[in-house]
């Protein structure tokens, strides 16, 4: 089966291509449908096949390379087009294709009618490809191809409404953004493709070789440099601060892809990525304290913006930043396999949250053709008491948020709970370790109050919908609640492989799954952790029964605000009304990016074009042709027709050669 | 009274001066029974005249015979500057019949005239004595003062004749003051006797009056091959002048003046090279410098080209400063494929001109591209050939010039060389412009391609381009004739 | 010794003076007497040379230069007639046709 | 067959003299006997690739006298090694497409255009197939003539400035390149070397200064072909006033003689001094890169924009062949084939809306991806491979050149022209947004058609180029590497110290151990916390 590991990242090609090139003489929507879907869940079986294997192998042996072609050699460079299974990987393509699956089979009911249908399934075919290769890749070099792959299909997927100019933009947006973040990426490739090559002859970007060489890497210097830079790349993949604006705006996007893509998969590419190199991560503590720190920023910071959004999947898309920011925490605090777990159970949720956001969209929209009303169909203000017309998306969709506000029982609780467990217990960051776990809480508290305001406004309430098309909101069909189901089945138990030790019920399978892969950070950690930083499980506990309170908190405010006393939030905008309007606007940061970043580089490039580029440089080699014409026109007045003038201009030169010469 | 003995004289060595002096003469009388409107007779056989001379000078190619107590000499470098003047006199007088008739001044003392005007200069390149030298300038030049003067009717012919002659004169002055000068510092007028001299003296450089005759013949020279600063007849003369003549004496009387430059300095003052050299190198530079940039700035296209050939002087004069085997060698080539691009560039403005000159103008050229197709490649090719692109003879000649001062040390030479021929492309171009890319502002009004016109045009174009794609014969015949003197 | 330079001395005396009056008279014929006056100071020199010298090298120079002179001057004299018949003046002031 | 090359070269012009004879009113046979010639050649150039064997000698080499006079011996030397071979098959391999993009761009002067054309084939061929200096110069000359009409006849409405300058401007270079090269002729002469042979040159040690001086008149001859900031600004008006085949070639080929000639002429001839000057260079390059990004963001002219971002490219390119490394300069001699197929293609998607709207001014466009999605899809691909997308050629030249960079002594340049990376997708993205994305709301847009057939036709070998060298490189690096080696080798003479070894990354060795007396870390003796601002662990203080 692991031979076969190539098959995975094929059949969402040979989808791609076929729908892609033939798509739009297929015409018919199931059969395009039909074949998109069936091309990744083909994959989704490979990879099942394969986890039954790898789960039949003894841990130390579950490690496998397979080379498919050579790619770029050149000099010391070397590398080939080679894929990687390891449990994490396993994790991944599971993931990738499980929620993938879904999200294909989602889509042909979500997307039935629109025009360019099989370019869409053909874009969300390539993008699953490209997300496998990220995770398969067994070297930086195939990462990076999925890595600017999925960038690209985000790009191509965002602007999937590509005559609307915030399309445009919004892909545009998201692809720089996530240039930079390459940018990153390549610097730390060459940092310690150099480092090894000319210090120690080891010429490789390839993760096991790395793997294997990687007790030669100092702790900090070099490393933290390299790290640093890959983590930049993560940033901008997993839209952390300070390239996290971009999110936001994918959502312009159809709703399956925010779903497949900016919740689910793409966007954890950058955690995948810092697991994926735990091992050098982990030799930096420099750099780990900056995930952290950064992690738990974001976690809050997007938070609090998701608290002011009355767009449904703005308010979602703030949701993901923060949650990726809990995966980046998670990180940062060397809880490897807990930032996995988190980005597992994220995935179910949020996919579920999604999916049941595009679902209502997909009831609101329908219900507002009918009426020829052009109200905006994803304005939570337009929406309320929606739980009886969609009861199927509402259950799901409830239970989802349960997740992800972190109530016990429920997938999100046991990874969030481990993340913020860690980074208060964990021995890396010392005493910033309480502020890590205090930043983390008060954003489990905020993402509680939004999560429920987005229930209460969206299903709960009275309807605000124009009276006259309330009757027109019905259920989804069953090829978009069948997802939402699973989806909802698995945000509810997907908790439970990793539930933590502490519990005692289950063993933490996640954990021991995941072994293999960051034994060896572990180890490197342990060099510099602080020894006798032990907890009592008490503490534990105690920690845990608070985190349940914040959340708590957070639901009951949303409860007192959205449905006990609908006054309460214009009170509150009234009150403070500088303040909303901050958060209502992002805290500004996009306008802070325009003001520093954006128009600066336009006025400065054209500055450079008008002001420069042509007044200058060219007008230099201009002048130089006018200063020439100028001599020119000198010299022809000196030529004047008279041939006294003539005469005396050879006397004078006979005068000043003899007189030169004679008289030297 | 005592007998003056003869001494025997072997007249081989001027056998193409007698040949062409006596034809000359004929074609004169030939001329009194000729009815005017059948002048052209006697371009036709003034050029047969001229291609026979060419055979009897080419015999004479690897012969080294000394006459008239060696104030004469046949040696190749004499032949091939001979042979040069030929092809400059043949090409001019191809192209002239039907322009003299069109401007109605087909006269037949033309062809007479430039026959002798060739004599002149064939004394000039095979003088080895100050007087021969002297005597072929001056006969070359009194022609020339009335062939640029020869349309009598038109005011600017006239002006050129004038101004030619006075400022020619002028210069003869200087020249042959620079002659008794030498002449006075050496005792002899004879170049070899001066040479050797020259040679015996310690510090030939110290010597005054030998320096001030040697500088003096210089700037002499420097009138007859338009140097700068003694370069100002030039545009004026060229443009006034009839346009065939003008294309001969672009050619023709230049080389001669480098003939007999080469030959003196090279012979009799090769210990004074380090004067005359770094005097050249300047008045190159001058040269190169003046004709190309006052020429970026004309629309007479006469004029524009008269300039150009003031910068070609300069050229020259860059293989001349360097001395050495290769830079002349380089100045023969040149001189050579320059008389094939230069006068064929004149056959096209011929083309294109009207009476009375008009329609000289680079506007004029307007459409000419695509108008006459073959015409226009003709005067592209001559164009880039005078620019020096390669593959044409203009590259080649201006790559050994330039290699010449490379050889020599000269390296700044070259790199003014080679930036002011960048600078004259754009002139070049600018003639390229109106042609091809801009169009025809009024129907071609111009005259007749006849068989002569076109065989000279046949000719520029194969001189023009075939020694740039396969150099080697001339250039071995040029490296023959200069390694004599 | 002596006596040979004043010769020198005297043309080359004569030889400026014909240069300065060629850049300084207007009149064509006047400058043409100008540059013949240039010419007989060089035969001046040939000939005090040659004395000097004692061979005829110089005298013989003198026979060509006289020659040569003659026929410059009546192609010259032709040359300013055919200038005459279009212009009615032999003033170089008026040779302006051509110039820039 | 031992002229293979000869062969190819010369075909073109073969085919000019059957064009001669065809009347100039017949334009489809004018054109198909053109194309057909284009075609023979590229086929003919093909045993050529397959013939060649993988090590760093020259092959196909012909080798016969034809100059010889004076000191000079110019020789008709003609052979390719693994750096000109590629630059040959992209040269006949982009002029057929370049040939049947004019198919109905040109309906005037149709003969004429279709012989020049040919003609700088010819000149282009015989530059990159040169062995001999002088015949190489001889080209490298003959290439302006056709390129200068193709622009000045049949160029748009500035087209004069534009040809005239393109001409002197590189002529200003090349002759004094020209006097560089007679000098080292004469140099070599001393040296007892016997001719212009390029090869033998290699082994000449010249002093230092000499070498510099040389070398600069070298560079600035390439440099202003390549061309290099601030001799760039002829590129913007020549390819914007040039038609699209002349566009096309200029920037798939024509830009590459400048590259080409560092990489064989300027480097190892002189390579002392090209150390001395890589830093300069480099500047001059990553200057290039931001810089043309910058201002290429910033054009509202589709085809000047391109036009910047052919210096942007080439600044890569640069960059990448002054690593001095293997790594490096295979990057920049694949970016100059992924530039010839990318900026050629995008000349060509340029060149085709031109010929439907009359303009290029991106203002005029917007939503075109509606009205012709063919046409969009195809403009997407080849954008992203501009961009350097992984999976696209762009990419893999990119990167070698910047991973090369980063490993020599232009670590820092690297890191700044990576930027680049970004500015790139920055104003190729903007444009490609602005020109297909939005509404369709110009009247004159909504008529457009998509490609036709023959469009498609020279579009999908350069779609199928792009993802070719994209995905599988490795073919076109293996036929160029041992030359490169060559090269590299070459290029660090033994009196050489700036590039002894490759330069070591700093270690911080002393990162490794342990910064003592830190309090927070005074317990764990043996681990690395060298910076973190702890104060006292919150741990230990309960």
């Amino acid at each position: 089966m692991f031979d076969n590991v190539w098959l995975i990242p094929l059949f969402p090609l040979i989808g791609f291509l076929i729908n892609g090139l033939f798509g739009k003489k297929i015409k018919n929507e199931a059969i395009i449908g039909g074949i998109g879907t069936l091309a990744i869940f083909l994959s989704f079986l490979v990879s099942c096949g394969i986890l039954m294997q790898m789960i039949g192998l003894p841990p130390e042996q579950r490690v496998f390379e397979k080379v498919v072609f050579p790619w770029i050699h050149s000099g010391n460079f070397k590398a080939d087009m080679a894929f990687l299974l390891d449990p994490l990987s396993c994790v991944m393509i599971m993931v990738v294709t499980g929620v993938g699956s879904l999200i294909h089979l989602y889509s042909i009911g979500y997307m039935h009618g629109e025009e360019g249908f099989y370019r869409f399934f053909a874009y969300l075919n390539l993008f699953c490809m490209s997300m496998l290769l990220l995770v398969l890749g067994s070297n930086m070099l195939v990462m990076f191809i999925g890595w600017e792959g999925v960038g690209l299909c985000s790009y191509l997927l965002i602007g999937y409404y590509f005559h609307k100019k915030s399309a445009g933009d919004a892909a545009k947006k998201a692809f720089v953004m996530n240039r930079v973040g390459d940018f990153g990426f390549l610097i730390g490739l060459f940092t310690l493709f150099w480092w090894f090559g000319s210090n120690h002859n080891i010429w490789t970007i390839n993760f096991v070789e790395i793997k294997a060489a990687s007790h030669l890497l100092p702790y900090g210097g070099v490393v933290t440099i390299a790290t640093l830079c890959f983590f930049v790349g993560a940033t901008g993949k997993s839209a952390q601060i300070p390239l996290f604006t971009w999110l936001p705006d994918a959502m312009e996007g159809p709703t399956p892809v925010s779903a497949l893509i900016h919740a689910a998969t793409m966007v954890t590419a950058g955690v995948y990525m810092i697991g994926r190199m735990s091992f050098v991560f982990i030799k930096s503590p420099e750099t780990m304290l900056v995930i952290a720190v950064v992690g738990a920023a974001t976690a809050i910071f997007a938070a609090t913006i998701g608290t002011a959004q009355n767009d449904i999947k703005r308010v979602l898309a703030y949701s993901t930043v923060s949650q990726l920011g809990f995966m980046f925490l998670a990180m940062g605090v060397g809880a490897f396999s807990a930032g996995i777990f988190h980005l597992m159970t994220h995935a179910f949720f949020k996919a579920c949250l999604f999916l049941g956001s595009g679902s209502v969209i997909h009831a609101m929209h329908h219900a507002l053709h009918h009426g020829h009303l052009h109200d905006d169909p994803q304005d939570m203000r337009n929406m309320g008491g929606l739980r009886k017309a969609l009861p199927i998306t509402f259950l799901t969709f409830f239970v989802s948020t349960i997740a992800i506000a972190g109530i016990p029982g429920f997938s999100g609780f046991f990874s969030k709970d481990e993340i913020l467990w860690q980074a208060f217990a964990n021995p890396y960051h010392g005493s910033v370790n309480i502020v890590l776990w205090g930043t983390g809480a008060i954003a489990a508290c905020f993402t509680a109050f939004y999560m429920f305001r987005l229930v209460f406004m969206t299903f709960f309430g009275e309807c605000r919908i124009n009276p006259k098309v309330k009757g027109y909101l019905h259920e989804s069909p069953l090829v978009i609640t069948i997802p939402l189901m699973v989806l909802g089945f698995l945000a509810v138990v997907g908790g439970y492989i990793g539930m933590p030790k502490l519990m005692g019920m289950l063993p933490n399978y996640f954990e021991h799954w995941l072994d293999p892969v960051f034994e060896l950070a572990n180890e490197y950690g342990s060099k510099y952790a602080h020894s006798g930083a032990h907890h009592s499980h008490a503490l534990e506990w105690g920690l845990m029964g608070m985190s349940v309170v914040i959340a708590v908190i957070g639901i009951t405010i949303a409860l007192t605000m959205y449905v006990q006393n609908t006054k309460l939030p214009s009170a509150f905008v009234s009150a403070f009304p500088a303040l909303h309007r901050a958060v209502y606007n992002k805290w500004y940061i996009d306008e802070l990016y325009d003001f520093v970043f954006v128009n600066p580089c336009k006025a400065f490039g054209r500055f450079l074009w008008k002001g420069f580029d042509v007044l200058i440089v060219d007008g230099v080699v201009n002048g130089v042709a006018n200063v020439v014409m100028g001599f020119s026109g000198i010299f022809r007045y000196m030529q004047s027709g008279l041939i006294y003038n003539y005469a005396w201009s050879m006397a004078f030169g006979v005068v000043v050669i003899l007189g030169y010469y004679v008289f030297k | 009274m005592d007998m003056i003995t003869i001494p025997a004289v072997n007249l081989t060595p001027i056998m193409p001066e007698i040949f062409l002096s006596v034809m000359a003469m004929a074609l004169l009388l030939i001329n009194v029974f000729v009815p005017s409107s059948k002048k052209s007779y006697l371009s036709y056989i003034s050029f047969f005249v001229i291609v026979a001379t060419g055979f009897i000078t080419a015999a004479g190619w690897g012969g080294h015979i000394e006459s008239f107590s060696g104030s004469v000499v046949q040696d190749n470098f004499a032949t091939f500057f001979k042979l040069i003047f030929l092809t400059a006199a043949g090409l001019a007088t191809l192209i002239s019949d039907k322009y003299m008739e069109r401007e109605g001044c087909n006269h037949g003392e033309l062809y007479p005239l430039i026959l002798f005007t060739v004599v002149g200069m064939m004394l000039m390149a095979s003088g080895t004595d100050l007087m021969t030298i002297f005597l072929g300038l001056e006969v070359m030049s009194v022609s020339l003062y009335v062939l640029a003067g020869f349309d009598r009717a038109k005011s600017k012919s006239n002006e050129a004749g004038l101004k030619y002659f006075l400022l020619g004169a002028f210069s003869t002055g200087f020249l042959l003051y620079g002659m008794a000068l030498t002449y006075g510092a050496t005792g002899s007028t004879r170049i070899s006797v001066i040479a050797s001299k020259v040679s015996m003296m310690t510090a030939p450089s110290a010597n005054t009056m030998l320096l001030a005759g040697m500088l003096l013949m210089i700037t002499g020279f420097a009138f007859k091959v338009a140097a700068a600063p003694f370069h100002m007849w030039t545009p004026d003369v060229y443009e006034g002048a009839p346009t065939p003549m003008t294309a001969f004496m672009s050619a023709g009387p230049k080389a001669a003046g480098f003939a007999a430059a080469l030959r003196i300095l090279l012979v009799s003052f090769p210990s004074m090279q380090a004067d005359w050299s770094q005097l050249l190198w300047i008045l190159a530079v001058l040269t190169m410098t003046v004709g190309n940039i006052t020429a970026l700035r004309q629309d007479n296209i006469k004029r524009m080209l008269a300039y150009s050939s003031i910068a070609h002087a300069g050229y020259v004069l860059v293989g001349f400063a360097a001395g050495n085997p290769t830079g002349t060698a380089g100045i023969l080539f040149y001189m050579l494929s320059y008389t094939f691009m230069n006068i064929g560039a004149f056959a096209i403005i011929i083309l294109v001109g009207k009476k009375g000159e008009s329609n000289g103008n680079v506007q004029d050229f307007a459409g000419f591209g695509f108008k006459h197709p073959l015409l226009a490649v003709a005067m592209t090719i001559f164009l880039f050939s005078l620019a020096g692109m390669p593959p044409t003879a203009g590259f080649i000649g201006k790559f050994y010039l330039f290699s010449g001062a490379i050889e020599k040390g000269y390296i700044w030479l070259a790199i003014i060389g080679v930036l002011n021929s960048a600078a004259s492309v754009y002139y070049y171009l600018r003639v390229m412009v109106f042609m091809y890319m801009k169009d025809a502002t009024e129907e071609f009004d111009w005259m007749q391609v006849t068989a002569p016109v076109a065989l000279s045009l046949i000719i520029s174009v194969v001189g023009s381009l075939l020694p740039g794609m396969i150099p080697s014969v001339i250039l071995q015949y040029a490296q023959q004739a200069v390694k004599l003197i | 010794m002596e006596n040979l330079n004043s010769y020198l001395i005297v043309s080359a005396i004569l030889f400026s003076i014909g240069t300065i009056g060629v850049l300084s008279r207007k009149n064509a014929i006047v400058i043409f007497m100008c540059i013949e006056l240039m010419l007989n100071a060089v035969n001046l020199t040939f000939v005090a040379l040659s004395r000097h010298l004692g061979n005829l090298d110089g005298q013989v120079f003198v026979f060509f230069v006289m020659t040569v002179a003659a026929a410059e001057a009546a192609v010259g004299l032709a040359l300013m007639i055919a200038f005459y018949n279009n212009k009615e003046s032999i003033d170089v002031e008026d040779v302006n046709l051509m110039k820039w | 067959m031992s002229n293979l090359l000869s062969l190819t070269t010369f075909l073109p012009v073969l085919g000019v003299l059957l064009l001669l004879f065809i009347p100039k009113d017949s334009k489809a046979v004018l054109r198909g006997v053109a194309l057909a010639v284009t075609v023979v050649t590229f086929l003919v150039s093909l045993p050529i690739l397959t013939g060649f064997q993988s090590n760093a000698e020259f092959q196909f080499v012909e080798n016969v006298p034809w100059i010889a006079a004076g000191p000079f011996v110019m020789r008709y030397n003609v052979g390719v090694d693994g750096i000109s071979l590629w630059l040959v098959i992209l040269s006949t391999f982009i002029m057929p497409l370049a040939v049947l993009s004019t198919w109905t761009a040109v309906e005037e002067k149709v003969k004429e255009y279709m012989i020049c054309l040919l003609l700088l084939e010819t000149g282009m061929l015989g530059a990159f197939v040169s062995l001999d200096l002088f015949l190489f110069y001889i080209f490298w000359e003959v290439m302006l003539i056709p390129m200068y009409f193709i622009i000045g006849i049949w160029g748009g409405k500035n087209k004069i400035y534009a040809a005239v300058k393109f001409f002197i401007y590189t002529m200003v270079g090349s002759l004094l390149m020209l006097v560089a090269l007679v000098f080292l002729y004469f140099k070599g002469l001393a040296a007892g070397y016997t001719d212009f042979g390029l090869l033998q040159f290699f082994n000449l040690h010249l002093d230092l200064s000499t070498q510099i001086w040389l070398f600069l008149a070298f560079a600035l001859a390439f440099a202003i072909k390549v061309p290099m900031f601030p001799l760039h600004t002829w590129l913007p008006d020549a390819h914007t006033e040039a038609p699209t085949a002349g566009s096309v070639i200029l920037a798939a080929i024509l830009l590459k003689m400048g590259t080409y000639g560092y990489v064989r002429f300027a480097i190892p001839l002189f390579p002392e001094a090209a150390h001395k000057f890589a830093p300069l260079i480099a500047t001059l390059a990553v200057i290039g890169v931001i810089y043309a990004s910058l201002v290429a963001m910033v054009q509202e002219d589709v085809k000047k924009l391109v036009a910047y971002s052919s210096v942007a490219h080439l600044g890569f390119v640069m960059l990448g062949v002054f690593a001095f490394n293997v790594e490096g300069i295979t990057g920049g001699m694949l970016q100059m084939l992924n530039h010839g197929v990318s900026t050629g293609a995008l000349f060509l998607i340029v060149g085709f809306i031109y010929e439907r709207r009359h303009t290029r001014l991106i203002t005029d466009f917007g939503g075109l991806s509606k009205q012709m999605p063919i046409f969009a899809t195809i403009f997407m691909i080849v954008t992203f491979s501009s961009i350097g997308l992984p999976g696209t050629n762009g990419f893999v030249g990119e990167f070698l050149v910047l991973i090369g960079g980063f490993g020599s002594e232009l670590r820092w340049w690297t890191i700044v022209a990576s930027s680049g990376v970004i500015l790139s997708a920055v104003y190729m993205l903007w444009m490609f947004q602005r020109v297909m994305f939005g509404e369709l709301d110009n009247p004159k847009n909504q008529k457009l058609l998509d490609l036709n057939a023959r469009e498609i036709t020279i579009m999908v070998p350069l779609i199928a180029l792009i993802f070719i060298m994209g995905l599988y490189p490795n073919p076109f690096i293996e036929k160029m590497d041992p030359a490169i080696k060559k090269l590299v080798a070459q290029s660090r003479t033994t009196t050489m110290t700036a590039n002894a070894a490759v330069p070591v990354l700093p270690a911080m060795s002393v990162a490794t151990e342990m910064p003592a007396g830190h309090p927070a870390v005074a317990p764990a003796a043996d681990a690395a916390l060298p910076s973190v601002p702890v104060a006292v662990n919150p741990h230990e203080a309960k």
